[in-house]
């Protein structure tokens, strides 16, 4: 079956050159780069460095030795998050300044901490999910011992203003973490120009592998490891290097900073053609998150009277998602949805798209026609669209709270 | 919510082609359940004609599943006593899909009591001093049959 | 350059039915398993849970739901001991019971959890590296919530009587932890005959990938994750899964369950071909670790009067290693050889054999043909033989302490 | 101790083919530097003769690189008078063998200890009272080269 993938957030295909790149890793060279009697160590040793200089070139940091791999970016959230707080833990009440619509990576990690007596502030949110720069200075104090700020979010691809929250940050002296999983090779990102100390980086959301990523530890930045052993990746992160997915990931990450213009505009096209059409052909879908300021590879729409997973499986033959694909095993409609203030019947009508390196015009045609019969074949048979035709306003209709 | 490897042939098929969608013509009995913050609002109207429910159709807002157990619901009513019918179970309504994955036994639940609403709806209408009402009018729910909940401000 | 690679305890080459098993999983089925809304997650959730079933059936485990995976066995013994630790926080004082042989994975996070008030308790190995079941037993009270005890040392092979301790815990009433990493595929390993509660693998260390690993925890055991974020892995490990990762790690445990007893009977024979031919060959190489109840692919020989590295160099074409490939970036002589009560110059003059799939007879020839040249040369140059041939016992002589 | 692809070709032509290993006959001077417990001991012993080392050999215990620097030493000082032999630095070692890895720099400066122990030896056998001794009685350490350390129990 020819499955059209547009769920990219969740994750994204191997792109064929790191596949390529990592082959040898998984054959031949298959030395554990701590082995240093012998050359399979020296060759793995190498190919890890290498790796490091590609990522740093990435994210603009100013050298490879601030590059930490870990298992993938929840690992580099929790540690970026726990070590930070371990490290700081002479002070006392410490807090850390975040947002509602953080990925859980960051969010249950805060709730963790919480229970260790981390007080967790949330900056507001508009309801288009950017964060209130006034509202944000106003939650940080002399007991901040971290901003968390993701750059791009994973379910309505709003890009946060992290330039303008690095200044704030360094005007406080307080340390910038920022997630920027779902931003990286999709837009610029660079820890020198916007005063990033730490930041998170996942291999299988760039065309690399699953299973491994990065934390950028700016120079001088202090954290306590949270896995002990050997003492690898500078005392960080213990256990032995995954040479192939490091090997993959640095590959992803040099494909990334290249392709970077010419993939996000084209994306941009596909995307901007794919919103143009829904307005144009299907009335009342409306656009969850911010107009223009967010990812070119993302869109989220509520269609309307319509049940969202009933739409998807209209959509057969395309792979798309109603929530965020790592939290969506509850019937709870998406809590980032929720904090941006979309009603609770919109959220569940709610689709996302995330585009990527396969989709093509031809298929956001084919998408287009699917969206707009099934949405309609759908709202025949809702009585929800019965009740809006007659005026009812859903959102405000009392409701019996059944089951 | 792994809907796309378990929902069975029978699943599909009301799913894409769903039986009796709409609203009966002169119904004399209508449930609705459910509520769109939880993803599922089933209305069920039906006519009653001595005992016998003589028209069933549906109208739903939910998934794949709400969809099917609406329409197979339906199916499994026509024609049947009101007493017979009131004994149709969401077990029996998801024996009839050939079963629904765990995470959507909810949704059988939700037809069965679709099902119950619209018939306890006819019946009340039934009793003395409450003239029969028009379907719209007899939009109700379950835990508050009997009350005019068309709040909307 | 044709390396014959004998350093397999290091790590070891991805088996090939490993990576053909892997391979869809690198290429179109990248599915996240975590996507419920289209067949791409619902296949790669297949293959996670098949994973699951081999090594669960490779360890004797009653479940598979008491698989947890990991980013490999670092991040496993992190989480069985600082999981265990956190899970009984109420309790004061506690201790942990292990032996001073571990793995730095296991040592590095005893010593971390000690700075947190948890009290770690050595019980005493003899010369050969076993255990002393007594001073265990005696080293158990009332506050000890964990015993920790590796199924084999990855530097001198030695097999603990695990099936011994873990009545011993179950008597006591206490939890049982084994580092089964260097044990699987090479000897038999049942969590439900021992009594083991908690049991860590690593992928790479048995013809699986680098980067994956897991955690048994027995149905029941409830530990405090160290990575939040999401809830996958029944709450006790966050992250989106390694797929391909955890597929090849199922094939290895599948593998290492079939090819068991024909594996570790052949690699025995060209460990005792080694063995023998060391001893007929070369005087006074003295075995490091238990002559018997060691792994059937591990050798340690002090080659006296020769300096370690010097000989590896010397054995040039053999990939071999004077210590634990993960801990050996110091110019520290192995803690494990300390430990078991190695005199200092002999340490220094220590080479690992650990053999594997890829050896024969052929090469143990050749091995040997090079070792006893290289120490005829090499005892040539050495004034430590010279002092030998005096009589100067050399463990005794009174070296000033220089640089 | 990236040992494989860092040594220089001269290294391991010194490794595999050493210069002068043994003792020299009728030695003069003799240092002994460093501990099987660091993992490196150097026995240097020479010959001179007019204030000339006419002759230099090595025996050493130790990696790769501390074999090649004693072999490089003993062919650096043959010839020289000794006051210009006290001039070669472990710089001037490493240099003769195209640079050595950071983590074995330590064994060119046990180099340098061994030749210096090895000719302040000498020169002690020359102060008056003190016999010349044989090389095997001469054998003596960096910071204690007038002691005799043959203490073994
Ligand atoms: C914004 C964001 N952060 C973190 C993660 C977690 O990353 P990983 O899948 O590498 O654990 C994801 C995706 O799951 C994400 O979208
Ligand atoms: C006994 C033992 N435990 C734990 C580890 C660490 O495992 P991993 O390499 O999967 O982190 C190793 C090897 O490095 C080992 O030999």
């Amino acid at each position: 079956m020819n499955l059209i993938y547009m769920d990219h957030h969740a994750t994204t295909p191997l792109d064929p050159e790191v596949l390529d790149a990592m082959m040898p890793y998984l054959t031949t060279e298959f030395g554990n780069p701590s082995s240093n009697t012998h050359e399979m160590g020296h060759f793995a040793r190498i190919a890890v460095e290498k790796s490091r200089t590609q990522l740093a070139l990435l994210i603009g940091a100013s050298s490879p030795d601030e590059i930490v791999f870990t298992s993938g970016a929840t690992e580099a959230d929790n540690l970026a998050l726990k070590g930070i707080v371990r490290a700081f833990k002479e002070r006392s009440q410490p807090n850390i300044v975040t947002i509602a619509i953080e990925h859980k990576a960051i969010l249950d990690t805060a709730k963790s901490l919480q229970k260790e007596g981390v007080e967790i502030r949330f900056a507001k949110i508009d309801s288009s999910g950017l964060v209130d720069l006034d509202d944000f200075k106003r939650k940080i104090d002399a007991k901040t011992i971290l901003i968390s700020i993701q750059t791009a979010n994973s379910e309505i691809g709003v890009v946060q203003p992290v330039n303008q929250i690095g200044k704030i940050a360094r005007e406080h002296n307080v340390l910038l973490h920022t997630d920027a999983v779902q931003a990286l090779g999709r837009i610029d990102v660079n820890v020198l120009r916007d005063n990033i100390d730490l930041l998170s980086i996942s291999g299988h959301k760039m065309y690399g592998p699953k299973g491994v990523g990065g934390l950028y530890v700016r120079k001088g930045v202090r954290l306590v490891p949270m896995i002990d052993g050997g003492g690898h990746e500078r005392g960080m992160r213990s256990g032995t290097l995954n040479v192939p997915g490091i090997v993959g990931l640095g590959k992803a990450a040099e494909i990334a900073k290249r392709d970077l213009l010419a993939e996000s505009s084209r994306l941009t096209l596909l995307r901007d053609m794919l919103a143009l059409g829904i307005a144009e052909r299907i009335d009342q879908a409306k656009l969850n998150g911010h107009p223009t300021r967010r990812l070119p590879n993302n869109l989220n729409f509520a269609f309307a009277y319509v049940e969202g997973e009933a739409l998807l499986l209209a959509c057969k033959g395309f792979a798309l998602s109603t929530g965020s694909a790592c939290t969506s095993t509850s019937l709870q409609s998406s809590y980032v949805l929720k904090a941006i203030g979309v009603p609770d019947h919109l959220a569940h009508s709610s689709i996302r798209f995330g585009l990527g390196k396969s989709n093509n015009e031809d298929q956001i045609e084919l998408l287009l026609h699917k969206l707009e019969t099934s949405v309609k074949r759908l709202r025949e048979m809702s009585p929800l669209y019965d009740m809006a035709k007659e005026g009812i306003n859903i959102d405000n209709y009392q409701w019996p709270h059944s089951h | 919510m792994d809907v796309w490897e378990n929902y069975t042939e029978k699943v599909m098929d009301h799913y894409e082609n769903p039986r009796n969608v709409g609203i009966v013509d002169n119904a004399n009995g209508v449930g609705i359940v459910g509520n769109p913050a939880c993803g599922d609002v089933m209305k069920l109207t039906i006519r009653v004609e001595n005992n016998i429910i003589v028209d069933a159709k549906f109208k739903t807002f939910g998934c794949g599943a709400a969809i099917a157990t609406s329409s197979m619901v339906t199916e499994m009513v026509k024609g049947k006593n009101i007493d017979t019918a009131l004994e149709i179970s969401n077990k029996g309504v998801m024996e009839a899909l050939g079963g629904l994955p765990k995470v959507k036994r909810h949704c059988s639940v939700l037809a069965e009591d679709a099902l119950k609403a619209a018939i306890e709806n006819y019946k009340k209408s039934l009793l003395p001093g409450r003239p029969e009402k028009s379907a719209h009018e007899l939009d109700n729910h379950k835990g508050n049959v009997d009350e005019t909940v068309h709040t909307a401000e």
